[in-house]
């Protein structure tokens, strides 16, 4: 039991953030961006690229990938020390998407050509995925989806339609999950797992805005979409498997206590600067830092099987919920201390962190639908990790 | 004990409610958020054409109906989520000049009020929202005849769309209320944008001229009357609460029903069904309390406490509602499209406006010392 | 619209507190006995029934029955008022289960005869009543019963087993679901409402401690029990439809806010006494104050229905719910005030409320099972009250 | 970051689980609540037996093992409910001896402990259970070499079972502990009726005459040694919570499976999957939090914040598990027969123990003053 960082990693983490605090957006710090609502920010993809690319020079993209592929094998805490970083000096950059969805999928299941044609992209930063998971009828029921992918000689042509596709409108590649099979019994075992060039031809990208007011979402429109054969994860119906694995590395891909931690004390720093944090609120702070460290805990926890090699089951989904729901909660007492003012959009003096709080609580709905419902998380926890039996 | 309404309350809801479902579709609403005043004259003539301007105001200035009547009325609005200078005019500044006014005041403004010829508002807070005489420091200095104001207000009510405005000042030991001509020189208004799209804003006194005609009400006895209408309000945000609840659980139960997921509707998983069930007990309970209070206020036997309690609960009940709603909707009640965020964001500014549920809780508290 | 009690009512009110100020037990208003923790008494029993028996004296156990069978016809607010004072000053003697569970079940569905004989006495308190619905098998699942009565010409033979049964052990009467057909589909459509002397041969009663303590409940067990086929209530196998109009009665039989408010009130006046209760604590109490105004109102609401004739569905499921949770938060916060000095059980000066607190709440764990687990009231309100379908 | 046991620790673990499954069975605990010093001498001798009174004492005190040995093993104790003068001997008063003592009482005291020969317990609340220095109000009074010491202790941990009592008695401006023999003249011991059966009593000195060889420490610092002991009391009390709930939840998922209401176990209902998926997320951090501290504490390095966070959050979501746990037993679980109410109650004994949850979260709050 150690419940200690490595000197190697405390100076790991030191060279980060002496790395953001110089080369980190200074706008971006000064008004204290929250992950989520980075999109709230002007020009902020530009941003993020160039963020993006910093971290891939640097080499911290790949921190923990064997170094066959470019990696330099090292343990998954390395990952976490940078996200750790990386919201409490509230940079940009890490494209969650490329970096912990698509890739441990590449290297967990695919083949190695793939791995030498996608990883390198995905390691300088330079290109930037996203995911064709989510259908208009199938949100939480996966197993269920529609989009279609017809053999046609050496390639797929598939059409369908994707929605809630995150950054599908500046992402250079998506991973989809098609049918290949409209018989298979189970539905979930006629299901493939494709990278489609976000080019090809067939392509059609729409915006949805969010209730926050940005623009983070889209509906993806597959019209005899071609894809080539050599671009199937694993093989031929066998994307479910690829996707519920790649599922449990994006419920540990963003740090929720960790998001929710900076928005805390940022929140807790402009009321004192107000006076306006009394006794009681006093007391909801300090039962929010409970739950943020109870979260923390949580997803070192997984971090450190996840590094042990263990198997998981549920934990992923339990760091997830829990992570994502103090999220909620933080943002929830930001709007608690600041009440009226917080609800200021603009950018008079009155609003609190320039009208984040009504930003960051906005978005914060979306917190326990994305990277699966909370019901789902609370499903998967009962019948995978306690062994509760399916009603259906 | 009685819950029901009567005939004359039966008929303002129907009123509203079909003249609202027509004329306030989800359509006009996303328009008005976007509108600068949030409101039309077409629909504001509609409106003062059906008398629900003069909603508890005495039938010799106007008026037609109670305090119950207009917390029906209310009610609907809620329900469409309805956005425009009303409860500005009629539930703060038509009550405060009823409460407060002279019967010259009364018979110059009520009147056209109800008519729809003036929109007026009310400017209170400057610089915190604890609605407290403390935080009344805007300064009204006489002057001969007259009186000169140096301050500024924040979050006022229809900031840009009124006529006139009653300014809650600072005379020496005591606050008094003016009524004040938007256009007179020295008034700058500057709109807000809010989250909720309603329409605030801060004014700017600088050296204004008041006659001391436009006193409403005693000299340094404001806040008396300023208590009273704060109660109102609360009720009035409170039924306004309620209908925005339920017409969110209404959006939802729609959805739940027709939504698919692992062969059922959604609406039959356990985890929905008891988060509606419990939508549904705290909107009961919410209309329960709210009611209680604004039969009591319509009965001139209002207390503080009942008040407090009704907005403790409701401003609380209304935001588990929304939140419900939204895990229930999925993705889809995220975005922009959808109209749920609007009443999402709304159920916050009326939490908030008057008081929300941590300064009501502390009220009680403070009753029980 | 009206929120005030009638001028007659409010006399009413007043006669009622006159009368138990003077006649309720002494040694319990001084101990500040609550309504669910009565068996923690000494020797409560017999005052219970001497209790009983003077609510009936006065014409107070069945004031709104119908006057033809001995009833005051007044509106249930009067039984309302009633055991709001009952619950006040902390008095035994309203025996809930012969007053509001089988005598409005005998006045909705029992034919003249059955009124004639059963209604006297439940009025004069001397009668006192059990309820044999639960089974050891089948707590929430009712239509599951399997206790079974067979037809011997003129009479029914039961045999099987009871669970939970509150006060079977004093109980004059039992009202008694069983079955009478095996093959019936659905199956609650082959149960019978019976009404069964204790005094039958063959009836065994064995007790059930709970974790308070205190002795409520027992098993009771059937063998070659018969009961006269006079004494079924409505009419062979119509028993689930008795047993649902009388579960709606049971639900808004007991005050859970007026006996939340007692306890509340007596809670905050002992701590102001001790010096203890701090800001936090007085928050609390004033989000528990808020709680039991809108369990009331949510009581005050359904009676009002009640008084109207007009049909209820959810009503009765949500009066009970929030009452009976409004009781278990407030027993909580007696724990949260008291800390350490609340889980003293004995009558040393250090125990608060005479060990009360402890003991009201341990007794509150019952309150989410009792009358329908709170799943239950859920799954009603869903059902019976939104509409919302079945997945089973 | 490793959250993995070491040898020693799994091996310290598989003994006390398996030594506790086969003597410290659900009869055994329901005996030993009903008697009066909650375990026998033949328990005691088998604990002695295995070396796990000398846990987190160094071997030439007769000790083995650390404080995370300690904790594992508490969080076994806790799985069993075990109750018995463990936690005051071991805990409270070999950590106390072993901080404050000096090398003479450490040899007299720490080796006949961990020998299981003699029970020693700590006296300290008077009038409240805010565990301030503050409260310290019993005097000890010094007469030539001697002190005599007046007042009364409340809720001593064991107070009939121990044999020597560590009091913390006001001495002038300071505290100041004493290690008192409790056959002492003019001792007497009450004891309580608790609702968990934990064993407490209270503790009346009328002029007890002590010797200044047995004040433990330095005089007027006692308070120092206190704070010390209160965070691994905490931490010690939050792992015994740890085992508690995870026998709860073992209990409910058995019974989950097992019962059958509408043709289905229970346990595939949705809302009870989601109450035993929030009950295991409860109880897996309040595992790692638990672990944080004492892994701190082994280190020297523990803190105030940690400790409070830590006893905030086991205590609280302790509760969470053992309300659930019952709802989901439904009856059954509400009776005296059924072992559920044993760990219920204990928990609540256990969260106000060295400071509840909303003693902890106050004490957070003034941290980031």
């Amino acid at each position: 039991m150690d419940f200690r960082f490595s000197l190697e990693e405390e100076n790991f983490r030191q060279e980060v953030a002496v790395f953001l605090e110089k080369e980190g957006p200074k706008e971006w710090q000064k008004k204290k961006v929250s992950f989520f609502d980075m999109s709230g920010q002007e020009n902020w993809i530009a941003i993020h690229r160039e963020m993006s690319q910093k971290l891939g020079a640097k080499g911290w993209l790949s921190l923990h990938w064997p170094k066959e592929y470019g990696g330099q094998g090292l343990s998954p805490f390395y990952r976490l020390i940078l996200r750790e970083e990386l919201a409490k000096y509230h940079c940009p950059g890490y494209h969650s998407l490329s970096v912990d969805f698509v890739a441990p999928a590449i290297l967990l299941k695919g083949s190695d050509e793939l791995k030498k044609r996608f990883l390198p992209g995905i390691a300088s930063g330079e290109v930037m995925w996203c995911e064709g998971l989510s259908e208009p009828g199938h949100g939480s029921d996966l197993a269920a989806i529609e989009s279609f992918a017809k053999q046609d000689g050496e390639s797929y042509v598939v059409n369908g339609q994707k929605i809630w596709t995150t950054y599908a409108h500046f992402a250079d590649w998506m991973f989809l999950l098609a049918r290949t099979d409209r018989q298979a019994q189970p539905n979930y075992r006629g299901l493939t797992f494709f990278l489609v060039d976000m080019h090809t031809p067939g392509i059609t990208v729409n915006p949805i805005i969010n209730m926050a007011g940005h623009y983070d979402f889209n509906e993806v429109f597959f019209d005899d979409v071609r894809i080539p054969k050599e671009n199937i994860v694993d093989s031929i119906n066998r994307g479910w498997y690829v996707a519920m694995a790649l599922l449990d590395f994006e419920r540990t891909s963003d740090l929720g206590y960790a998001i929710a931690g900076t928005l805390l004390n940022d929140i807790v720093e402009c009321a004192r600067e107000r006076d306006i944090l009394d006794a009681q609120n006093q007391i909801r702070m300090a039962e929010l830092v409970v739950e943020c460290e109870v979260a923390r805990l949580t997803h070192y926890h997984v971090t450190w099987m996840q590094a042990q090699g263990k198997g998981t089951t549920y934990e992923a989904a339990a760091c997830k919920l829990l992570g994502f729901e103090s999220i909620q909660h933080v943002a929830e007492f930001g709007l608690k201390v600041f009440k009226q003012f917080g609800l200021l959009s603009d950018k008079s003096s009155l609003a609190p962190l320039y009208g984040r709080i009504s930003s960051c609580y906005l978005r914060s709905f979306g917190h326990s639908m994305e990277a699966g419902t909370s019901e789902i998380d609370r499903d998967v926890i009962a019948q995978r990790g306690l062994g509760l039996p399916r009603l259906r | 004990m009685d819950f029901g309404l009567n005939e004359q309350q039966e008929m303002m809801q129907t009123l509203a409610k079909d003249f609202l479902a027509a004329e306030y579709t989800d359509k006009v609403l996303k328009a008005m958020v976007k509108d600068d005043l949030g409101c039309t004259p077409e629909i504001w003539d509609k409106i003062a054409g059906m008398n629900l301007l003069g909603l508890s105001l005495p039938e010799k200035y106007g008026g037609v109906g109670d305090f119950l009547d207009l917390t029906v009325v209310l009610e609907e609005m809620g329900r469409v989520c309805f956005l425009g200078p009303y409860f500005s005019t009629v539930v703060l500044s038509a009550s405060l000049i009823m409460d407060a006014g002279s019967e010259e005041q009364k018979k110059q403004y009520l009147p056209t009020i109800a008519e729809g010829k003036i929109l007026v508002t009310l400017a209170l807070s400057e610089t915190s929202d604890n609605y407290t005489a403390d935080d009344i420091k805007l300064k009204a200095v006489a002057k001969g005849d007259s009186y000169i104001l140096n301050g500024t207000k924040i979050f006022v009510p229809d900031a840009r769309a009124a006529n006139y405005v009653i300014v809650a000042a600072r005379t020496g030991k005591g606050v008094t209320l003016f009524i004040v001509d938007i256009n007179t020189s020295g008034i700058t208004v500057n709109t807000y944008q809010t989250v909720a799209g309603d329409k605030q804003g801060e004014i700017i006194f600088k050296d204004v001229k008041i006659s001391a005609k436009d006193i409403l009400g005693e000299v340094n006895q404001g806040w008396s009357y300023i208590e009273k209408v704060l109660r109102k309000a609360n009720i009035a945000r409170c039924a306004e609460m309620v209908g925005m609840a339920e017409q969110a659980l209404k959006l939802t139960l729609d959805y739940a029903k027709e939504r698919i997921a692992f062969g059922h509707p959604i609406g039959a998983f356990q985890s929905i069904q008891h988060r509606c069930a419990d939508m549904k007990m705290d909107i009961d309970g919410s209309r329960f309390i709210t009611y209680q209070s604004a039969w009591k206020i319509n009965e001139g036997i209002d207390t503080e406490k009942d008040v407090a309690i009704a907005k403790a609960f409701v401003s609380q009940a209304c935001q588990r509602v929304m939140h419900s709603a939204h895990q229930v909707h999925g993705a889809i009640g995220f975005t922009e499209d959808h109209i749920l965020h609007y009443y999402t964001k709304r159920a916050r500014a009326y939490e908030f406006s008057f008081g929300g549920a941590d300064t009501q809780l502390e009220k009680i508290a403070a009753l029980y010392r």
